[in-house]
């Protein structure tokens, strides 16, 4: 089962990740963006940490996520400051109040987190944006739990399949955000935002596991 | 980088800091990083709120002001504000004749307009994005043009209409009319840098060039051969002139822009350029502008902006404006 | 050299064809490179003609019109005019109530408007030599200081003055108490690059600036660390507090002027720093302006300039303009 | 003697130094000016020599000098513009209608031309100007001619003491001019002004010695 606690652990461990790749995340914007995706992420996540309410016993999921989720929306802008913000609300709305999530219940917020950024960004299969990294985490996540896997199993699926699908934007031509513009010119590159998914979905993995 | 700023992460606020110490007839709201007009909200009147990322100065707040903007968010540099900015904006100019927000048509900046739009109970709020940058093509499946320099003449004409006291669907209307009928293309000579990276966004040899860039820094549609000006003037009006019809009894406001760190000098000698080739094209100039109004931090470069006028319009356009940035009948 | 032209020996011809184009309220004479106000000569008003080497747009150029220049000489980049085309200009404004010379003070400025004086039967000629530079230590066996950013506000204010009808004398007295009550201090982040030479007129590490500068691309009197924004308005508002008494019930005009290749952003950061320093100090700010109003083309940096206002200054400075880069009150 | 043929390619000799030396002007004058001297003089010395009326028999020499002090201060600008300019102008009014100049109205002329560049510019011996050139070039030719050595030698002496006078500019402090701006950082560069004059009058030692 999953509790606030480690869905804390969760969010402090993607902060790191987010800090430590922030120029990475940047210079991946830079080639096809405009080179603030890290510097975006990284004041997202630090003001989300900031946010957290210190561990306690009564802390609840959903309130937690909502936190990170509006926090995100009125410290990012930018094109993940609405996509990311509303993958949290929509995570918090799914996890209602339950003080403990099951690997499924989980997995279910997940998916409601994906739902949110489609409704909000329209982005579809292919167009090279998070989405590209969010949906076949998503995807495995659900078939490994399917299947049996423990937690720590299936979510290290997820993350091997975000990586995947990160990896698998290189030679898309981009569709959606400021990439678009580039046309032929995008292809070749990495999304910034699959990336910086791919080290959410590997923090849950580091972070979530044991609590199967 | 090579920057007159104290600490990266403070550029923007103390910038603000410094608009309101040399504007007195204008507020700014620290907390929402919001320039606004010193007499809002008038009664009455449709409030206009704009906003984007910082780095484009004067575009927002310098066009704040009687007969442009009523408000404006500022956010980090070439990052949309977010939407508590824009809710604090719009609260804070709406006058009972509901807020226009005008938006550049960029992902972030849709979106956090949207969700802020959402927000707005009790206010009655239009959205009209910009989109007329013909370097984009534009499909069904892509999120289409961005908005750059006709935003600077959305603003315009949209806060005449607003200052006479049109209603909220008329206002909207024109400035939507005023996005339908421009269109613009531009150029890099350098990338900029922006003040929390630190280093120029991209290498840009020094026999090349950028055409087709936007004004965030990125890169442009194609990287070509540096060209002299008339060149240069060839490959931003053409695509222009090519995407749209702009002969007409009305004539064209002609609006030569540079991205920040291009000088007068060389914005004049490209407006000589892109006259001729209106000229050429049977394409009459009414009006025109030269000058660094929607920029691109320290790039070096420009864009062409082509707006097609018709009596109201021009009318719009020359009824009286106090900005810091444009002024003119008052 | 990455910029908007085309044969570097044509940058002035061809930008004041732009100037031309744009400004139809204006009248360009190609030959002698004068920029007109387009009802000149005025009867009975003092013409006011300024000039100097291009490359400090939109000085002088940009501030021909109602209430400042009657004309401008474009010199080629970073040299004075000659003779002839100052000659011409005086010949073109003289409504019979003689005409001013704003000359900055550069040797060859000083002396090609003298010659050209020398030249101008029949035109009463006063001339003022702006010298408001404080970078530059003043002493009986040297030429003194340079021309640079008072030369803008000598412009506006006499330009007020002799609007309102008054005779040489008065015009150029207003004139002296301005460049009197003005001083100024500039530095530099970059070298700009002079078009005819094709690459930067100095080399500047990335962790140093130069203190000091002129408009023209020399060198600064020191080059020092690069530093804050915050201790850069010191090292050039301090020599400023320190040359002039700026105490008194008028109060300030704060300028803080960009030199053509630093953005708004920075700009508006500097005024704030120095709009600190200025409380500081006790010396309170009654007018502002913010701007890139006279550049060294594209070099990144600043000066600051500060002018003693009294009454009369300052109702000259709020008297209405309508010039194409300085404008309000019309 | 010197007739108005031999100051013609004295004119055009400068020229044609000026055009070969533009770089090494104007990189001088970036160093204490404002990077434009060799730019100035080759614009103003390539108008001359195209104002310059074809060899004739009944050309004169006044008329010719007039005519490359006029053509200088109209197309020059600058501090070099009134100053070169004045010193042809004044060297024109010198030798007035003379048809033939010996070497000691030639050396007359020179030193009106002098005079003219001072009561223009004030500069005295050490403001690192282009006086400090010209100045012990007047001296060495009179007292060449005074010592009654042929105009070629007197001329290859004026032209030795300009060399030297514009060496001398290098340790100097500038008190006039650009260069006056810099203060102490003037010192240890050599002045673009004294360095033209220096090729000025190798130009004349080069195509008026034989006049003899
Ligand atoms: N419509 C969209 N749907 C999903 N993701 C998107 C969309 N538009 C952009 N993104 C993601 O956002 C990332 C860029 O984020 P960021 O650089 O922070 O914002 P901005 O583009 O506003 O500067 C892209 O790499 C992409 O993954
Ligand atoms: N007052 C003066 N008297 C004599 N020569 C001077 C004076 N001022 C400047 N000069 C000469 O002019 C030269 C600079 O000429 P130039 O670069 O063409 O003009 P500017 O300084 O106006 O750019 C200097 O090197 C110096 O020799
Ligand atoms: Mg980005
Ligand atoms: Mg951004
Ligand atoms: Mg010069
Ligand atoms: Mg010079």
């Amino acid at each position: 089962m999953i509790d606030a606690a480690a869905l804390r652990r969760w969010l402090v461990a993607f902060a790191e990740e987010v800090a430590d790749n922030r120029d990475l995340l940047t210079s991946l914007d830079a080639a096809i963006g405009d080179a603030d995706h890290g510097i975006n992420m990284d004041r997202g996540m630090t003001a989300v940490v900031a946010a957290l309410p210190e561990p306690s016993a009564d802390a609840q999921p959903g309130p937690l996520l909502k936190t990170a989720g509006m926090t995100l929306v009125s410290t990012v802008g930018g094109a993940s400051g609405p996509l990311y913000g509303t993958l949290f609300l929509r995570m918090a709305q799914a996890v209602g109040d339950s003080t403990e999530l099951a690997p499924d219940t989980w997995a279910k917020a997940l998916r409601a987190g994906l739902e949110g950024v489609v409704a909000r960004g329209r982005a579809e299969a292919g167009d090279k944006t998070m989405y590209d990294a969010l949906a076949p985490a998503c995807d495995a996540l659900e078939d490994a739990l399917a299947d049996g896997a423990g937690l720590a199993d299936a979510l290290a699926r997820a993350s091997a399949a975000a990586d995947a699908g990160r990896d698998a934007t290189v030679p898309m031509l981009a569709r959606k955000g400021r990439a678009s513009y580039l046309g032929e010119r995008s292809v070749g590159h990495q999304d910034p935002g699959a990336t910086s998914v791919a080290l959410l979905v590997a923090a849950a993995a580091r972070t979530l596991g044991d609590g199967a | 980088m090579k920057k007159l700023i104290n600490a990266p992460a403070d550029v923007v606020t103390e910038s603000l800091l410094g608009v309101e110490a040399a504007h007195p007839e204008l507020r700014v709201d620290h907390q929402h990083k919001v320039v606004v007009r010193g007499d809002a909200p008038r009664q009455g009147k449709v409030g206009l709120v704009s906003g984007g990322g910082s780095g484009h100065e004067p575009l927002h707040g310098g066009f704040v002001g009687v007969g442009m903007l009523d408000a404006a968010c500022a956010g980090e540099v070439f990052t949309s504000p977010v939407p508590d900015q824009i809710v604090a904006a719009t609260q804070a100019v709406d006058g009972g004749a509901g807020v226009l927000h005008i938006v550049k048509n960029y992902t972030g900046d849709v979106m956090n307009f949207e969700m802020a739009a959402e927000l707005c109970e009790g206010t009655e709020v239009a959205t009209v994005v910009t989109n007329d940058d013909v370097a984009v093509q534009d499909s069904l499946y892509t999120v289409g043009r961005r908005g750059v320099g006709v935003t600077v003449l959305v603003e315009k004409i949209a806060g005449a209409a607003a200052e006479e006291g049109r209603p909220l669907a008329e206002v909207a209307a024109v400035a939507r009319r005023v996005n339908d009928n421009g269109r613009s293309m531009g150029m890099a000579l350098t990338s900029c840098t922006v003040p929390a990276a630190g280093h120029p966004t991209f290498d840009l040899p020094d026999d090349e060039m950028e055409l087709g860039i936007g004004i965030h820094g990125e890169p442009g549609r194609q990287r070509v051969p540096l060209a002299p000006a008339a060149q240069i003037a060839e490959l931003l009006v053409d695509p222009i002139l090519d995407d749209h019809d702009f002969r007409g009894n009305g004539g064209v406001l002609a609006f030569v822009n540079g991205m920040g760190g291009t000088p007068l000098i060389e914005l004049y000698l490209m407006y000589n350029e892109v006259s001729h080739l209106l000229a050429k094209a049977g394409v009459p100039v009414a009006r025109s502008l030269v000058g660094n109004y929607i920029t691109s931090l320290d790039m070096a470069g420009c864009s062409v902006t082509i707006l097609k006028l018709d009596d109201e319009l021009l009318r719009l356009w020359d009824a009286p404006v106090s900005t810091p940035a444009l002024r003119w009948g008052v």
